[in-house]
């Protein structure tokens, strides 16, 4: 991070990366196997459709991308090991990789250490900032910050936090509780389940108990399933009391089922339903190359854009080496389904809109509310004056 | 002469069944005593309690005139100079007889002094001679597991020997051997008993009367009558129940 | 008052999700010997069984058929995951049954295997079964909700538990499979078809994963990795129960929910396991055969 | 015996059986030797990337010397070896991240609003106490479990499922305490260690080499314990150790000792892997890494200290080697190897040259045999 | 009945039995003497089908069983009574010889045991709810006798039977023993150590030696000098 720099960083040689004749391979490092493949194959997927798109459109500078993929198979040391693997052995330009925020933690020393390149795709903490790391998700003003101010406006002021127990949700719910605390909200119970936690039965009794106005769920992966089928269960519906979430897109409604979440709120940057031609293409792409079933959402989305905003910046510096990708991504613009992305040069996030939507009887979203422009990237919330004490610390 | 073992009314409750009703009996230091009775009657329970293996709802078992067995550990009897051969052969199989003796051996038997042990030219001298005279001198670096079931008889009485115990207790030491073996077998008991009491259970007549200077005869989880086997042989309710006609 | 009522009814239900998981692997962890890493699997594969079904009604049944789906998923779960179970035990755990620590190893490879497998055919998001109607909603007594969906568990884990018993303990076929896992040779040297047996009653156990499977469907996640989730939880109950014990194994259950649900009440669910599950240590230091354990005369 | 060589090695067979011989009678030495001369030129024939998987490989063969210990020789099968490897990490780790936090608390302290170093992270910025507690906390909190289980007489599957929810209660309860821990993301982004850094090729190979060593003394220490009646009253406490008893032992104690040295092998493995790897997450100590350590030393062929060691790094290499041929697949392969193998190998690779080794040698004797009985009729 | 011919048989690696001829007539009881580890237990074991016959012939009623597993040799009539007594330490000694009548064709099975088994063994009927592994020694060995004729076999092979049994059951073993193989015309091959009790109810004697049969003949000519050659150590 930018605080620690490493203290001798072994440039690697061909810091181009490998460019073979006219193909230039770059690593696509997801889970494929364990736990987190529920999630991360679709970022594969949509990955490797952008590859495809670029390539078949001529390539990056003339040259054709070679995708290598990499397993990292739920487990954080695979992850710092595959992308090890990725820049010393394949010699990749860059990396599309990871899901949660450990992974990308687990990857991060490696990149910085190797003068590497990742394009990470998902929502996340914030208070970070690698020279090596580019994000192509929200940062917590571009999602949770908004989202708060939303349920604060819209729905009521007595919040129950409830989250998955790791980094993201944890660092998630102590910036919440600041803005509440800034902003007159209160937090009536803030409770944490272990990844993969199944039985809700007690935590929906606190619930009961505690009657909140709304419920924010950082909860991620499979436990999500379980919370919201186990609510419904309870009587407990999204009139009574709504349930806003920031890990639960389009595809993980289909794995818990759309009529048991009809009603309750997600925060992103982009739903299947986001209403640009761009995304009409993109959903339309990706259904002919995946299957009519499968749905788009903001990772996929976010993954997909990364791609093309790589190639971009490639093209603008007119080279694969990684420190004039990175000076030229600054200000890089790119089309994407969830409109017009820019990269932030000082802090390697983008520029996004930020959408709160509502679930469906469909599976999908209707968009209920939207910041109009987009906002910029600000991981460390130093615009934000109740995040005082949290920014400082981070930095 | 003082007894070197005596039980007082040694009681055993498993879960309702009373395998052992009170036994009174006494081990005199230096005698071959013999134990019989009917399947059932508590011998091997009573051998049980003795070791440390089952533990006596009430009654008293006293050691070389002090010592109370009743709530001490298995390891901690035998170190009190108690050891015993159970009714099925148990020996460690993935071992050589050899080294079966060896571990068996009398020698300080604690952490420090296993991990450093080195095996003296006077322990190997007596495990070899002991191995001769079990037998099993032949066969002494095979492992345990391919010897016959009377191979692996013998080596678990001479894993008792080794130890140079003060009371040894015998479950059936002769069972599955042959006419001669038997002889023999008798014959190396009674050679230990110049060092040591021994207790042993048999069902084999000829063998007590052989061997026995004094036979106890329990029943039904209680001594019946103790005595000479030549007046035991006369007991008429020892007769009914236990001897038939070979009596 | 009415929190500690819904709390126990809460801790039954885990119980009874937590019985139905651990009673498949009583029978081929605490019979037979075999330690089933695939459980899991099996418990897997009765939940796409009855995503399946759902989908085949979906499509090819009128709309009005579509609420007794989950009935036919049942049985149908059972004899898919026994199947399964089946083929498992020609195949790998034939092998095993004097090497039971090995079966763990094994079968640990099965369970990597199944896991793609099914990644490979289902893909590799969650997917959703949505429970019939008639599951939906609760008994509203005096304030409280009890989800029939929970009642339904319950009811379940009920008939499968006294089906199994009048297998075990009423049937000869029941005895059979008791003497030919406690001495294999013997038993067959007494006319018992040990082959046949084996495969029976592995077949058995995995098939009530399969039920397993079924209801888990109702309240969680369908993915690829479903069972790897209540596999140790399952091995923890059979041996708290005292293994080959089916009381046990069914006191285990019910203690383990009920203990969960109310120290989670009280601490955080991370901090309820860490409890659970330290005193489970703690007990079986106490009890090293469990709850109810067996004394075996035999020296080893 | 060497008198009756020519009569029994016939034509051209003569050679290869008296090459047989001398391998047979030399064949430890020479398997030994030729496994640490690899590794010792192994850095000469494989990339930087590779060696650093092949140390990290070496770890984990540290850690199988010790499970075939107390699983091959005594019988003991953890299921929790994770627990001590991550304590020994975790050990090693905490140091390297105070050397590398600028501020002075960690980044992920900071993150939780962690201000001030707590105590039990203050004690580990002395690196000579860190690499002490690497190797003696595991080895005092094995004995303790140990101690415990053992002295209250469970053994088999039941210590083996206690030994998972040693891992469950471990892992839980160090993704839960993320303060103090940093959770599921565990320890990394470290630098420097004495001052060195850790990137730093000189360092790279220093540890290398430093891993080989120990390695070679943990395996010495390993064979020396076996060969002697220590290692035999092992082998007896997997007979049986309740005939032990009974014999005037306390078996528990010999197996606490067994298990807590094994622990302390994998505590100074979990050193070793963090120094090299540059991460430690509380999901290595999980119940996966767990049994796929039992399965490195089942592959390899648990009742021998080499074939261990060479389970552990043939398993690890196929891993690698199977997940990057195969990223999608590759679980299924890996699967259907730990099958194959346990199912048709049931005593490890191992097994099979010592199956060859004891037809060959059966072959010689029972030649001699014969020789001997001829040479009486003649 | 049984015929066994140049029969070759051990474990794994180490052939143990060679040539071994041996022949069971019906009605009669065989008594097989060797000392010990000559192999005796390998023998009942290749018959019962338990440990694989490399080589040889075992003929029961006219059809070749050397292949057969023992669950169809036990089907077709023969029992057996282990060294080690292998009893099911967890079942009830009701299910234990319930278990007996396994070998029985389904029709036959009964659900109680015959009143004639606990004539003999009167023990096991006071004790017939008690699980078999809290028996001791000698009443162990009863209740693995009983369980084996109680399904009534052609061939009973019974190996030590009398080991651990009190002397007056051991006198009552005896008395069954004959009276079954003459009633039911049962073929029993009795080993033992004991000549004493080969002699008071075995018809014929066969004696093994290291893996091979050395000797064999009615029991009421034998030749007492022969015996001691083949059975001192
Ligand atoms: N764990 C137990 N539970 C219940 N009953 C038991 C247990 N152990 C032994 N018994 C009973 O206690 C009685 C005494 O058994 P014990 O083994 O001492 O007899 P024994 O005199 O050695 O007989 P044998 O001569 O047949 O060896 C038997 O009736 C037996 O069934
Ligand atoms: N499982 C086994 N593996 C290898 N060899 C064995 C095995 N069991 C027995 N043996 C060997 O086979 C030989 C014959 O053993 P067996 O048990 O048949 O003898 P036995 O005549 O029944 O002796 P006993 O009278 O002592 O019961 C013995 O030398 C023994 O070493
Ligand atoms: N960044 C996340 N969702 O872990
Ligand atoms: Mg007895
Ligand atoms: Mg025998």
């Amino acid at each position: 991070s930018q605080t620690n720099k490493p203290a001798q960083r072994t440039t690697s040689d061909s810091s181009s990366g490998t460019v073979e004749g006219d193909t230039v391979s770059v690593g696509i490092l997801h889970s494929l196997s364990g736990t987190m493949a529920i999630s991360e194959v679709s970022l594969r997927d949509a990955e490797m459709m952008a590859i495809d798109e670029i390539n078949a459109a001529g390539g990056v500078l003339g040259k054709q991308i070679k995708p290598i993929i990499e397993d990292g198979a739920s487990d954080w040391p695979t992850f710092a090991e595959k992308a090890r693997k990725l820049l010393q052995q394949d010699k990749v330009a860059t990396i599309f990789g990871g899901w949660t925020s450990a992974s990308r933690k687990a990857m991060l020393p490696v990149v910085e250490q190797n003068n590497g390149l990742l394009w990470y795709p998902v929502q996340y903490e914030g208070m970070e900032q690698s020279p090596n790391i580019f994000y192509t998700g929200a940062t917590t003003n571009q999602q949770i910050v908004p989202a708060v101010d939303w349920m604060l406006e819209n729905v009521g002021k007595n919040i129950f936090l409830i989250g998955s127990d790791y980094v993201f949700p944890r660092t998630a719910n102590k910036i919440v509780n600041a803005q509440l605390e800034a902003k007159g909200g209160k937090v009536v119970a803030e409770e944490y389940t272990p990844l993969g936690h199944t039985d809700y039965n007690t935590i929906i009794n606190k619930i009961k108990s505690a009657k909140p106005d709304v419920i924010f769920n950082t909860l991620n992966g499979d436990s999500n399933v379980a919370f919201f089928k186990q609510l419904q269960d309870a009587g407990i519906t999204a009139k009574d009391i709504p349930v806003v979430s920031v890990s639960v897109a389009e595809e993980e409604i289909r794995g818990i089922g759309a009529n048991v979440l009809v009603g309750h709120y997600a925060a992103w940057n982009y739903y299947q339903t986001t209403d640009t031609p761009e995304n009409k293409t993109f959903v339309e792409n990706y259904k002919s190359k995946y299957g009519k079933d499968r749905v788009t959402g903001d990772p996929i989305e976010a993954a997909y854009i990364a791609v093309y905003l790589w190639a971009e910046a490639v093209e603008k510096a007119g080279s694969f080496d990684v420190e004039k990708v990175k000076e030229a991504a600054d200000g890089v613009e790119f089309k994407a389904p969830e409109g017009v992305v820019k990269i932030d040069g000082e802090t390697q996030h983008i520029y996004k809109t930020v959408r709160i939507g509502e679930v469906q009887a469909d599976g999908q979203f209707k968009e209920v509310w939207n910041s109009g422009e987009q906002v910029k990237p600000d991981p460390y919330l130093k615009t934000y004056d109740w995040a005082e004490g949290l920014s400082q610390q981070a930095n | 002469m003082q007894p070197i073992l005596s039980c007082r009314n040694v009681m055993v409750d498993f879960s309702g069944f009373k395998a052992l009703q009170g036994v009174d009996l006494q081990v005199e230091s230096g005698e071959i005593l013999f134990l019989i009775g009917p399947n059932g009657a508590g011998k091997t329970t009573l051998l049980d309690v003795i070791c440390g293996k089952t533990r006596s709802t009430d009654g008293e078992v006293i050691f070389d005139g002090n010592i109370s067995l009743t709530k001490l550990p298995e390891q901690k009897i035998v170190h009190e100079g108690i050891v015993r051969k159970f009714q099925a052969p148990s020996i460690f199989l993935q071992l050589t007889p050899f080294e079966n003796l060896e571990i068996a051996m009398k020698q300080k038997k604690n952490l420090f002094s296993i991990l450093f042990a080195k095996m003296s030219a006077s322990q190997k001298v007596k495990i070899d001679e002991l191995l001769k005279k079990i037998g099993l001198y032949e066969v002494r670096g095979e492992l345990a597991q391919s010897l016959s079931h009377g191979q692996k008889q013998w080596l678990e009485i001479g894993m008792q020997l080794i130890q140079e115990p003060k009371l040894l207790l015998l479950d059936e030491p002769i069972a599955g051997m042959s006419g001669e073996e038997r002889t023999k077998t008798g014959n190396l008991i009674e050679d230990i008993a110049k060092t040591c009491s021994v207790l042993i259970v048999e069902h084999d007549m000829d063998f007590v009367r052989k061997f026995s200077t004094k036979v106890v005869v329990m029943h039904e989880g209680k001594v019946l009558c103790e005595g000479a086997m030549q007046d035991i042989q006369e007991n008429e309710e020892v007769k009914n129940v236990y001897l038939g006609r070979s009596g | 008052m009415s929190i500690i009522v819904t709390q126990l009814f809460n801790g039954v239900s885990l119980g009874s999700i937590l019985l139905l998981i651990a009673l498949g692997l009583a029978i081929t962890f605490g019979l037979m010997n075999i330690i089933n890493m695939a459980h899991g699997e099996l418990i897997m594969m009765g939940a796409y069984t009855t995503y399946v079904l759902q989908q085949v009604f979906i499509q090819y049944l009128p709309k009005a058929a579509f609420g007794y789906y989950f009935i036919l998923a049942i049985p149908l779960s059972f004899l898919v995951a026994a199947l399964l179970g089946l083929l498992m035990e020609k195949t790998v755990v034939r092998f095993l049954y004097e090497r039971p620590l090995d079966s763990l190893l094994a079968t640990w490879g099965v369970s990597l295997i199944l896991q793609q497998v099914a990644r490979s055919i289902f893909g590799a998001p969650n997917v959703a079964v949505v429970a019939p109607e008639w599951l939906n909603g609760g008994l509203t007594l005096t304030g409280m909700t009890f989800p029939y969906k929970r009642l339904f568990i319950v009811a379940l884990v009920l008939l499968c538990i006294f089906l199994l018993f009048l297998y075990l303990y009423k049937t000869p076929s029941g005895r059979r499979m008791k003497a030919v896992t406690l001495n294999r040779d013997m038993a067959s040297c007494l006319g018992v078809s040990t082959r046949r047996v084996d495969s029976t009653a592995f077949a058995i156990g995995s098939g009530f994963a399969g039920i397993a499977g079924c209801s888990l469907t109702l309240i969680g996640s369908i993915g690829p990795t479903l069972g790897s989730s209540y596999i140790v939880d399952a091995f923890m109950i059979v041996i708290l129960g005292g293994i080959g014990k089916l009381k046990g194994t069914i006191f285990a259950a019910l203690m383990l929910g009920v203990l969960s649900t109310f120290v989670e009440l009280s601490t955080s669910a991370t901090f309820a396991k860490v409890i659970v599950f330290a005193l489970i240590i703690i007990f079986l230091q106490w009890k090293p055969t469990g709850l109810v354990g067996a004394k075996v005369r035999a020296l080893d | 015996m060497e008198t009756n060589w020519p009569r029994r090695c016939k034509g051209e067979s003569f050679r290869l059986t008296e090459v047989l011989l001398l391998l047979k009678k030399y064949s430890r030495g020479t398997i030994y030797g030729v496994f640490f001369l690899f590794l010792l030129i192994a850095p000469l024939m494989l990339s930087d990337f590779r060696i650093g998987l092949l140390a990290k490989f070496l770890c984990f063969a540290i850690i199988a010397v010790g499970i075939s210990l107390i699983w091959g020789f005594t019988g003991i099968m953890s299921l929790g070896h994770g627990v001590f490897f991550g304590l020994g990490a975790y050990c090693m780790a905490m140091y390297l991240k105070l050397e590398a936090s600028t501020s002075g608390v960690p980044d992920f302290m900071e993150w939780n609003g962690i201000t001030e170093l707590p105590f039990i992270w203050s004690i580990f910025k002395n690196p000579i106490f860190a690499i002490c507690s690497a190797i003696l906390l595991p080895f005092l909190i094995a004995w303790i479990i140990g101690y415990v289980t053992f002295k209250n007489r469970i053994k088999g599957v039941f210590f083996s499922l206690i030994s998972q929810a040693v891992v469950v209660v471990t892992v839980t309860l160090f993704i839960g305490s993320q303060q103090i821990t940093g959770g599921t993301s565990g320890l990394t982004n470290f630098f420097t260690v004495f001052h060195v850094p850790l990137a730093d090729p000189g360092t790279k190979s220093f540890l290398y080499f430093l891993t080989v060593s120990l390695l070679a003394i943990v395996m010495g220490i390993s064979l020396i314990l076996t060969k002697t009646r220590f290692g035999r009253l092992l082998i007896a406490i997997r007979d049986g150790e309740n005939r032990l008893r009974f014999l005037g032992y306390n078996p528990a104690i010999f197996k606490v000792f067994i298990y807590a040295l094994s622990a302390a092998f994998a505590g100074i493995a979990g050193a070793l892997f963090v120094l090299q790897v540059g991460i430690i997450t509380p999901e290595m100590m999980g119940i996966i890494p767990s049994i796929e350590m039992v399965l490195w030393v089942a592959i390899g062929g648990r009742h021998s200290i080499l074939g261990a060691a060479i389970g552990a790094i043939l398993t690890n290499s196929a891993k690698s080697f199977l997940s990057e041929t195969y990223p999608e697949f590759w679980t299924i392969f890996l699967g259907g190897l730990f099958l194959l193998v346990v199912l048709y190998l049931p005593n490890g690779l191992v097994g099979i040259v010592e199956k060859f080794k004891v037809r060959f040698f059966k072959k010689e004797k029972k030649e001699a045999e014969k020789d001997a009985a001829d040479s009486l009729v003649s | 009945m049984l015929l066994v011919s140049n029969l070759q048989a051990g474990y794994d690696e180490t052939m143990i039995l060679q040539n071994v001829h041996l022949e069971l007539p019906k009605g009669k009881i065989v008594g097989l003497l060797g000392r010990n580890g000559v192999g005796k237990t390998t023998l009942v074991k290749a018959l019962m089908g338990l440990i694989p016959v490399t080589n040889g012939s075992i003929r029961f009623e006219e059809n070749e069983w050397k292949k057969e597993r023992p669950e169809a040799r036990a089907r077709a009539g023969m029992a057996y009574v282990p060294q080690g007594r292998e009893i099911f330490s967890d079942l009830s000694i009701k299910e234990n010889l319930l278990l007996g009548m396994e070998a029985l064709p389904k029709s036959q099975r009964s659900t109680s045991i015959p009143q004639e088994i606990f004539q003999w063994f009167p023990v096991l009927e006071e004790m017939i709810d008690r699980k078999g592994g809290d028996l001791s020694g000698g009443q162990q060995q009863q209740l693995a006798i009983a369980r084996a004729i109680i399904s009534n076999p052609k061939v009973l092979l019974l190996d030590e039977p009398m080991e651990g049994i009190q002397p007056n059951i051991v006198q009552l073993i005896q008395d069954v023993l004959v009276k079954i193989s003459s009633e039911k015309e049962m073929s029993i091959l009795l080993v033992e150590h004991n000549l004493d009790a080969v002699l008071a109810c075995a018809d014929q004697f066969y004696i093994l030696d290291k893996g091979q049969m050395v000797m064999n003949g009615n029991c009421n000519e034998i030749n007492e000098d022969d015996l001691q050659r083949h059975l001192a150590v």
